[in-house]
């Protein structure tokens, strides 16, 4: 290994790529009117953004600890994903809906 | 590898694995006794927690110190409590089943874990393992669609929370090249100073721990969650995790970036400034009595923090009081707004609240009480905890802070008084159901703690002083 | 020079795939298109060199978390037509935020520079070319960052109790053996008719239970007693 | 340890809870508890009294200094102990305090029907904080008892209040927290800047004279809104109309002096060089407040209410004798606080008899009342007499007092406060006329009776210590004499020594 | 004996205040009569020992106030002042109280009114034995008190609760200048004890005060609060409407004693007052414009009591110029038989107006001499008393003050005297217009009250038959001792005359025509008076009608009334609606409740940002972020 810093692709390059997936994320979660598990789609693409991060700033640090991060990430949004779900699940029992602009009963 | 000084977490993980598999395997309900199962191991686990060593251990992730003791003990306390306080409620809306004390126990072993973190990794997985267990019981009426809603409200919002608190964690980590926070505080002291990139990623750590703490503007789920979960989940909601979150909050600050305390200082202070803003204004016109604790809580949130802009021992240990008297006299409010119950269905208006003077004295008297403490009116607790903050801000000459604080605390008084006087002044509704023993134990203690802690402060005061001291090393 | 076009490839399909997530209008495909993040995302981990990490990210994260996503997508069966378009109203000056956002971020990504002694500070520096990637993340995994595991070990097991506790439910046809109730039982029989149609909904996934009109009670002895 | 032998103002202090904690452990019948709780409360109060006395009694005269003190460590760390002591200027307040519950517990005797023990408990939990504040010697302390005062006040006037008591409990409330949080900015700043919080360590300590200024306006907002001064007085006509009669005593009687007492403890002694330079606008405030209220008082229709405004009015001759800070005007304040507290809380009884009667206020609602009740009408003469000051009744000795202070300070401030005499006249007169003189043309008015034994008892002692204080004030003014003594010398040295330093 | 002089009246009026309803109407109104005649003796006794031997005694009962400096005590100081003042108040009083057993006799609660009447004894006797400034303010509003409790004795009656709170008020006024007095006093002199303030009189007369000299200040502020006593010019109005209380409380306190207080103190402050030159001034101009000014409106008033009242206000007139100009002997001697006779003309009135069955209205009277001979009588001998008529009382010191203010030879004692002398005409003139009117002519009165009319009874009779002999006899005997010869000897310095001060010299050599004037005067009053009411009793219509304006002017007593109440009364009484309900209701009240709303407004703000929606709330929390962010960059 240790390829990688041959490569003319610099540190910034991936954390531009990162960045833009963290705010197309972002854009999911407060633009979006359609229902709640694209918005929970978009949380997996601001983990995604955050993992890429940890690896390539990994790579360029030539350090570990970083990849172990995002494998963590990678568990716990996992496990995030499995709860989200199950809560969308008896949300939508309840409501029979899982529209976005729906999901404001409680408010004022 | 001294893996024991970790005991209290291992113990309780322990027992809550135990736990778990015989609360599964009978065929009744276990509801009770897993309850009691689960105070009784936080119990031992806060026994363990006072007789913890001070040191860093397990790969340099763990670190206990008085800081820690002091906060998980804080913790511990208003888990059990918590947990005791959701039996009554719970077996009455048929929430009681045995998961619900589980996984306010794994949820413990989280802020504990947070509380003791020396490392973004074990603050993030520690931050997890309280969240999700947060998450479902907020839920987990799960027939109540204000429940779902409430849930799943939370979790949206504390997902991309977690994402924020992750690309800081990320930024940081690709500054400094490492995780462990003594050795962040190398990298953050060293004469050359910082990057752009890594203030932003402090700003974004801070983002995912404020919104925690629900503190402004990351406050916003804050009411509508507190209204819509199960009221043994607010209280939960409002007491331990709040703690873990300070204590998370003030240990990355204060450690690894205490060098940085002149960056970061200005967004705690206009966080904490609009909290307490917040706080004061929004409950005004509240008639739900949980959502009124739900701006209640960002508003002492906002005076905690307080402590923390200051950044200096006088303001953790402001800081540190103030959590700790918090969390009592929130129980014990928690203890009454549980008991709010008439003809056995649970009720939550303020208004439900009318004549409770004449109908039960005694629920009164207590609700009375921790309202005049959170309006800070001495010889209460809440006085004294807003006072060592207020201490710490004007001594350090935050005089915004102050003031602001001194002004809104007037403010929020408004509508703690609103509730005294619905309690004191209007005529009955009707009596509510008589206090289970559970709930009134409950108010009993966390009200004689908020009378008497005028008494004999100094046990507090010095514990948080050593807390304070050991968080700054 | 190949590895940079790859780059560009790969990262360029995975920001149009991120967008789709987005914008797509049927979520399954957004779904889908998360699928191809996915892939795409693995692909620029393997540039950077982190193997181990594009294997779980594919195993993992497109084989369970993405299907899961899936399967409760067509599972609630949603009503796509009704689905609104488009964005929240204040998307422009969302838009606008969000883009200070990123230009703010570009400009301290850009310039990124590591700590001085970054080098010193680092816990686990990577081994070299010794050690495969997946090895390295092997040793320090279960050593260095056991404490860790097991947390995230407990949260899973969290994450197993919540999804259970949740969405679980005790079916109302569904019978038990219940050893007590059996032996506490006296002569007597008691049947409860069940609502006609209660089984249509299967999987537990149905409307809140409207609360269940007392199924009239029949005693089977008095009925006997009735006819004969 | 002190001129007692025991911890006596702590006992004064907690006596009072102690009878509260009775009365919360009567369980029963209502009227048996309402009837226990009467007579525990009178008990405790008589007793807390009757050890008051003691007080009087062995008070040494001739001492400037602290005494009874008691000391407790609490916070030794951060240099706040529990430090109790009376001198000249509170010694007598501490004794007003426990005077006039014992008579407010006797007049609400028959006034409070409902919730007869909760009203009990929160007189005495009133009693605790009133002698607790005035024999407080750690600014903490002090400010303990100070703000702890408005939870029972809330209570008696939202619980136990007239139809708008709502409004006029959360007025008061939180226009009297609004003025104390700026004051405790100013207790914390001095706390960390002086490391005590110690009254007697804190004379010590000399306050720069840049922090003087926003000191003294801290310290402006808390006692201005407790006294009250114009224009920051709208809160206590309300509260004083609708708290019950015995709340509206405290209210007048011990209340008002608490903003008076504080401004004499700690204004004037810490902050000498902002005290002399605000006087002025002090004076101003206060002259306004005579006149100005004075004149809405005219104009008043509702009995309570016109008293209040005359409080407020009175409350501005205090301020101005405080601000003389020369002996006559400090002993005048001091001595028109203790009448004003007799007088006014007085008159508030006087208004409660008609009012347990009639159940109005209204001054219209009455006229001829002389003729039925001349006993009464005789009482109100006296206390409506002394109200304006009238030479030989206890006011006239402060507010000739204070005028001839005043008049060495500035003699149209002097004449402002004279003012008040013309217009007190004219608004008590007015009062006094249209209540109590004229024709008896309302029938229902024919039916009342005298007074009962139980008001004899109540007023006896008031109209004691009225003409008293009015005909041989000495024995009270020897208690203040050697405090204000020493005020004033630590003043003008304070002064000599700034003067030496602008030089 | 200096004690009980005092004292007995307090213990009568507590007896039969506290007591009356135990004891009876009797048996208090009598105690009070005894409690008067035991003072009267010591009073008299006293007078003999203090101003007949010469020797002063000072009591010290108790120290009052004694701070920081300023001390002083509860004291009955003797001097002939005092005990001239001691011995008239307690012989009038007694026998007014006499008098009043007969004339209240068909009062409901007798035992209240002969409370009243003791403790204004008392208090008047605290006034002029009073050693200190304060304690003669004590006794100053003490008779105010008791004076306003008088007035108001009819307390159903409206217009007397109105009069009783007239009086006190504008008392009031000229109380607050006295206390402003008093305490200027202090600043200057570092005391209020008449001793010590007399002897430092000396060291203090170049003291100023604001540019002013201290002691002009000291003596115009005293002054002021005398005016509103004595009801002079301007704090006048109170005393004609203070008739509304019963008449022997007209003649006690609004003629013979409380009036007068006024002159007693500036007579008191004799010591201040000579070095105050412009100060005396003021008191003579005033005072002579007072006697004039009353005197005119006196010619018009129809009621009986008012006549007599305003005759009371023109009469302290002379006494103040008299002291103006430096006879303070002078002045007292006058208000020395002024007391008698005007306590006799009113008493005299009263038992008019009891005998026509209490009309007081001159005009319905007429013709009752023949049927009240005794009455008729004594008013004519009050009124020759009053008119300066030779032998009578008021000749030896009205004559007296008037050729004092001749001989003072200053422009305002000049003016003084001119005053007087018309004053002097015009009193003549109303006395025998009022003469006239109630007694002689036709009955004006109707049939039944006519029938009515009848002699008062003994106990009323014998005070009136005393106060004639007083009215006839003081002047001859006193004259002497006052003013005369035995002057000094007889003060015995109780009066001080500065150095420059001659005037008891210069009165004696005017020219001859000024002790004359008087009498003329008189006379020709009298005369005018006889041809307007009995021989031509048309004039007076007529005249009227010609000059209605003036008519109207003195008939409505110069508008005084009118113009405070535009000026004063209800000028204040918008002020105090516009405070209470602009000021306090919507300024001051609008703060906090503004602030309130202002509150409310910002809650509802803050709450309606809690939309409810996830994607918002997730919108805010970028916001906040992205804000973060940006200030790190911006403050970098």
């Amino acid at each position: 290994m240790g390829g990688i810093t041959e490569m003319t692709i610099g540190l910034a390059h991936y954390l531009t790529v990162s960045a833009i997936l963290l705010v197309l994320g972002i854009f999911g979660i407060f633009l979006n009117r359609k229902n709640v598990i694209v918005i929970l789609m978009s949380v997996e693409l601001i983990l995604l953004s955050v993992n890429l991060n940890f690896v390539a700033f990994s790579a360029f640090l030539d350090d570990l600890a970083g990849q172990v991060f995002a494998m963590f990430v990678l568990t716990v949004a996992a496990a995030e994903a499995a709860i989200g779900l199950a809560i969308v699940v008896i949300y939508f029992r309840n409501r029979g809906s899982i529209e976005v602009e729906d999901i404001s009963t409680l408010k004022g | 590898m001294t893996w024991t000084l970790a005991l209290p977490e291992l113990v309780l993980a322990i027992a809550g694995l135990v736990i778990l598999v015989a609360g599964v395997l009978p065929k009744q309900e276990t509801f009770f006794p897993v309850s009691m199962a689960c105070i009784g191991s936080l119990l031992l686990a806060a026994v363990l927690v006072l007789g913890q060593p001070e040191g860093t251990a397990l790969g340099g992730h763990y670190v206990a110190d008085d800081f820690s003791g002091f906060m998980k003990l804080l913790a511990i306390g208003g888990a059990a409590i918590g947990i005791l306080l959701s039996l009554d409620y719970n077996t009455k809306e048929g929430l009681g089943r045995f998961e619900f004390p589980l996984l306010m126990l794994l949820a413990t072993i989280g802020m504990m874990v947070m509380i003791s973190a020396n490392d973004l990794l074990s603050l993030y997985l520690g931050l997890e393992l309280l969240s999700l267990p947060l998450y479902v019981i907020a839920a987990f009426n799960r027939d109540s669609a204000r429940s779902a809603e409430a849930g799943l409200k939370y979790f949206v919002l504390g997902a991309l929370a977690s994402g924020l608190l992750l690309y800081g964690s990320s930024l940081v980590y690709g500054f400094a090249g490492t995780t462990n926070f003594d050795r962040l505080a190398d990298a953050f002291s060293a004469d050359s100073g910082v990057t752009a990139g890594v203030v932003v990623g402090i700003v974004f750590v801070i983002a995912g721990l404020a919104f925690k703490v629900s503190a402004v503007p990351f406050h916003m789920w804050t009411p509508d969650v507190y209204e819509g979960a199960p009221t043994p989940v607010t209280a939960f909601f409002a007491a331990a995790p709040k703690v873990a979150a300070i204590a998370l909050l003030a240990r990355v600050l204060v450690g690894p970036f205490g060098d940085l305390a002149g960056q970061w200082q200005q967004v705690i202070t206009l966080v904490s400034l609009g909290s307490m803003t917040l706080g004061g204004f929004a409950a005004i016109g509240q008639r739900n009595i949980k959502r009124l604790m739900a701006y209640s809580s960002i508003g002492h949130v906002g005076y905690a923090l307080m402590g923390l802009a200051v950044a200096n021992d006088v303001g953790l240990r402001g800081l540190l009081v103030y959590m700790a008297i918090y969390v009592a006299m929130n129980l014990g409010t928690f203890a009454v707004l549980i008991a709010m119950r008439r003809k056995g269905r649970a009720v939550e208006q303020v208004e439900d609240l009318a004549g409770l003077g004449r109908t039960d004295l005694g629920t009164a008297v207590w609700m009375a009480v921790f309202m005049f403490s959170m309006a800070g009116i001495p010889p209460l607790a809440g006085f004294f905890g807003k006072l060592y903050v207020f201490l710490a801000a004007v001594q350090a000459g935050f005089w915004t802070l102050a003031v602001v604080g001194v002004l809104t605390s007037v403010v929020s008084a408004y509508y703690y008084l609103r509730i005294v006087k619905v309690m004191f002044f209007d005529a009955p509704a009707g009596a509510l159901d008589p206090a289970p023993a559970s709930l009134t134990v409950v108010m009993a203690a966390s009200g004689l703690f908020t009378l008497f802690f005028v008494l004999w402060p100094a046990p507090l005061l010095a514990a948080a002083q050593a807390a304070a001291a050991a968080l700054l090393g | 020079m190949i590895a940079a076009l790859a780059f560009y490839l790969f990262a360029a399909i995975l920001i149009a795939s991120a967008v789709m997530v987005v914008t797509a209008r049927n979520p399954v495909h957004s779904v889908l298109f998360l699928i191809l993040a996915f892939f795409n995302a693995a692909a620029l981990f393997l540039i950077a060199g982190a193997e181990f990490l594009a294997m779980i990210l594919v195993i993992v994260y497109v084989g369970a978390v993405a299907v899961l996503f899936l399967f409760v997508v067509m599972m609630l069966d949603i009503d796509f037509a009704r689905l609104r378009e488009g964005f929240q109203r204040y998307a422009p000056i969302g838009a606008i935020i969000g883009g200070i956002l990123f230009l703010e971020l570009l400009l301290v990504l850009s310039g990124w520079s590591f700590a001085d002694q970054a080098d010193d500070l680092r816990l686990s520096p990577n081994p070299g070319a010794s050690v495969t990637n997946a090895a390295a993340l092997g040793r320090i995994l279960y050593t260095d960052y056991v404490y860790l595991f097991q947390l995230a070990g407990l949260i899973l097991l969290v994450a197993m109790i919540g999804a259970i506790v949740l969405t679980h439910r005790e079916r109302a046809g569904t019978k038990r053996q219940d050893i007590a109730v059996q032996v506490a039982r006296s002569g007597s029989v008691v049947l409860e008719e069940v609502p006609v149609g209660a089984g249509i909904k299967a999987l537990g996934i149905r409307r809140p239970p409207e609360p269940e009109a007392e199924p009239p009670k029949v005693t089977h002895d008095a009925h006997h007693g009735g006819h004969h | 340890m002190n001129a007692a032998g025991f911890p006596l103002l702590s006992l004064l202090t907690f006596l009072p809870l102690a009878g509260a904690a009775i009365i919360l452990f009567v369980r029963g019948e209502e009227a048996v508890v309402a009837r226990n709780a009467r007579w525990t409360a009178l008990w405790t109060s008589l007793l807390v009294f009757f050890l008051s006395l003691i007080l009087w009694v062995k008070f040494d005269t001739s001492s400037a200094g602290f005494q009874f003190e008691e000391k407790l460590s609490w916070l030794p760390e951060f240099g706040v102990g529990y430090h109790m002591g009376v001198d000249g200027i509170s010694v007598l307040f501490v004794l007003l305090s426990t005077a006039l519950t014992p008579l407010c517990i006797l007049a609400s005797w028959e006034a409070i029907e409902t919730r007869v023990r909760e009203y009990m408990v929160a007189f005495l939990i009133l009693e605790t904080m009133m002698v607790g504040m005035f024999a407080a010697l750690d600014f903490i302390i002090f400010y303990v008892f100070f703000e702890a005062v408005l939870i029972p006040m809330f209570l008696i006037i939202g619980v136990w209040g007239g139809p708008r008591r709502v409004y006029a409990a959360f007025k008061f409330f939180l226009y009297t927290l609004l003025g104390s949080v700026l004051m405790l900015l100013a207790i914390l700043y001095l706390w960390y800047n002086a490391g005590t919080t110690d009254i007697p360590e804190l004379f010590e300590y000399q306050v720069p004279r840049a922090a003087q200024t926003w000191i003294f306006f801290a310290f402006l907002a808390s006692f201005a809104v407790k006294v009250p001064m114009w224009p920051v007085h709208t809160w206590l006509p309300d509260a004083h109309v609708e708290a019950p009669t015995a709340g509206s005593v405290i209210l007048a009687g011990v209340l008002l002096k608490m903003g008076a007492y504080g401004f004499l403890r700690f204004s004037l002694p810490l902050l000498p060089e902002a005290s002399v330079q605000f006087a002025p606008l002090i004076f101003v405030l206060s002259v306004v407040a005579v006149v100005y209220t004075s004149l809405v008082a005219l104009a008043q229709e509702d009995m309570k209410k016109l008293i209040a405004y005359s409080s407020v009015a009175h409350m501005g001759i205090v301020t101005i004798g405080i601000f003389t800070i020369n002996a006559q005007g400090l002993s005048g304040a001091l001595f028109t606080m203790l009448a004003h507290g007799v007088v006014s809380g007085a008159l508030f009884l006087c208004v409660g008899v008609l009012y347990d009667r009639v159940h109005s206020r209204d001054i219209l609602r009455y006229g001829g009342v002389a003729k039925i009740m001349p006993s009464y009408a005789m009482v109100f003469m006296l206390f409506t007499m002394a109200s304006v000051g009238l030479p030989g009744t206890a006011n006239f000795v402060g507010e000739f007092l204070v005028i001839v202070g005043a008049w060495r300070i500035n003699p149209w401030v002097a004449f402002g406060g004279a003012l008040g005499m013309v217009l007190g006249a004219a608004y008590m007169l007015y009062l006094y006329r249209r209540v109590i003189f004229g024709k008896l043309t309302k029938p229902d008015l024919r039916a009342l009776l005298d007074l009962s034994p139980r008001e004899y008892a109540v007023f006896a002692p008031l109209i004691l210590l009225a003409l008293w204080m009015g005909v041989y004030p000495q024995p009270f003014l020897d208690f203040f004499e050697a405090s204000v003594a020493a005020l004033v010398q630590r003043h003008e040295a304070a002064m000599s020594v700034s003067r030496l330093a602008g030089m | 004996m200096f004690v009980g002089a005092i004292f007995f009246p307090l213990l009568g009026a507590c007896i039969s205040g506290f007591l009356g309803r135990w004891i009876g109407d009797k048996a208090a109104q009598w105690s009070t009569v005894i409690c008067m005649v035991l003072a009267a003796i010591c009073g008299s006794l006293a007078f003999g020992q203090v101003a007949l031997s010469g020797h002063p005694v000072t009591v010290e009962i108790v120290t009052w106030m004694d701070v920081g400096g300023l001390e002083f005590a509860w004291a009955l100081r003797y001097d002939t002042l005092a005990a001239v003042m001691v011995a008239m108040v307690t012989f009038i009083s007694t026998l007014i109280h006499l008098y009043s057993v007969g004339y209240m006799s068909h009062d409901e609660t007798p035992s209240r009114f002969f409370a009243y009447l003791s403790l204004f004894t008392f208090m008047m006797l605290m006034l002029v034995t009073a050693d200190n400034l304060a304690q003669l303010f004590f006794g100053w509003e003490g008779v105010g008190l008791a004076s306003y409790l008088l007035i108001g004795y009819w307390y159903d009656r409206e217009s007397a609760n109105r009069a009783a709170m007239k009086a006190f008020i504008v008392n009031r006024v000229g109380d607050v200048s006295f206390m402003l007095g008093v305490a200027l006093t202090f600043y200057v002199f570092g005391s209020i004890e008449f001793d010590t303030i007399f002897a430092a009189v000396p060291q203090h007369l170049e003291d100023r005060f604001g540019g002013i000299p201290a002691l002009e200040l000291i003596g115009v502020l005293l002054f002021i609060g005398a005016c509103g006593k004595s009801a002079q010019l301007g704090l006048h109005t109170w005393l004609p409407d203070a008739m509304e209380g019963p008449t022997p409380v007209s003649a006690l306190i609004h003629a013979a004693t409380m009036v007068t207080a006024g002159v007693f103190l500036v007579c008191r402050m004799s010591p201040v007052f000579e070095y105050a030159p412009t100060a005396l001034a003021v008191v003579t101009v005033v005072g002579a414009s007072t006697a004039l000014f009353a005197a005119t409106i006196g010619c018009v008033q129809n009621d009986i009591k008012r006549v007599i009242a305003y005759s009371t206000c023109s009469q302290l007139g002379y006494m103040f110029f008299a002291a103006g100009v430096g006879a303070y002997q002078v002045a007292m001697f006058h208000l020395f038989t002024h007391a008698f006779f005007k306590a006799l003309l009113f008493l005299g009135a009263g038992s008019v107006i009891h005998a026509m069955s209490d009309e007081q209205d001159i005009r319905k009277m007429g013709g009752i001499w023949s049927k009240i001979p005794i009455t008729y009588a004594v008013m004519w001998i009050g009124n020759l008393a009053l008119a300066g008529i030779p032998f009578f009382a008021g000749y030896y010191s009205k004559d007296a003050i008037l050729e004092a203010a001749f001989a003072s030879h200053s422009g305002v004692g000049m003016y003084a005297f001119l005053c007087g002398m018309i004053a002097a005409f015009l009193t003549a003139f109303y006395s025998w217009r009022l003469l006239i009117l109630t007694f002689h002519g036709a009955p004006r009165a109707d049939h039944h009250t006519m029938e009515h009319v009848h002699e008062s009874p003994a106990v009323m009779l014998i005070p009136l038959l005393l106060l004639a002999v007083g009215a006839v006899l003081t002047g001859y005997i006193f004259a002497p001792l006052f003013i005369g010869e035995h002057e000094h000897g007889f003060w015995h310095g109780a009066i001080l005359n500065a150095e420059h001060n001659h005037i008891l010299h210069a009165m004696h050599e005017v020219p001859a025509w000024v002790p004359l004037a008087p009498t003329v005067m008189g006379i020709g009053g009298i005369a005018l008076a006889y041809v307007f009411y009995m021989l031509a009793p048309g004039i007076p219509g007529r005249l009227a009608t010609a000059f209605r304006g003036l008519y109207l002017f003195l008939l409505n007593k110069w508008y005084f009334d009118e113009l405070y109440d535009a000026i004063f009364v209800r000028p204040a009484r918008r002020l105090a609606m516009v405070f209470w309900k602009t000021g306090d209701a919507q300024i001051i009240d609008g703060m906090p409740n503004g602030a309130a709303s202002l509150a409310v407004g910002v809650a509802r703000g803050a709450v309606r940002i809690q939309t409810g929606r996830v994607a918002n709330y997730a919108f805010a929390m970028i916001i906040g972020l992205v804000v973060f962010v940006s200030l790190f960059l911006i403050g970098r």
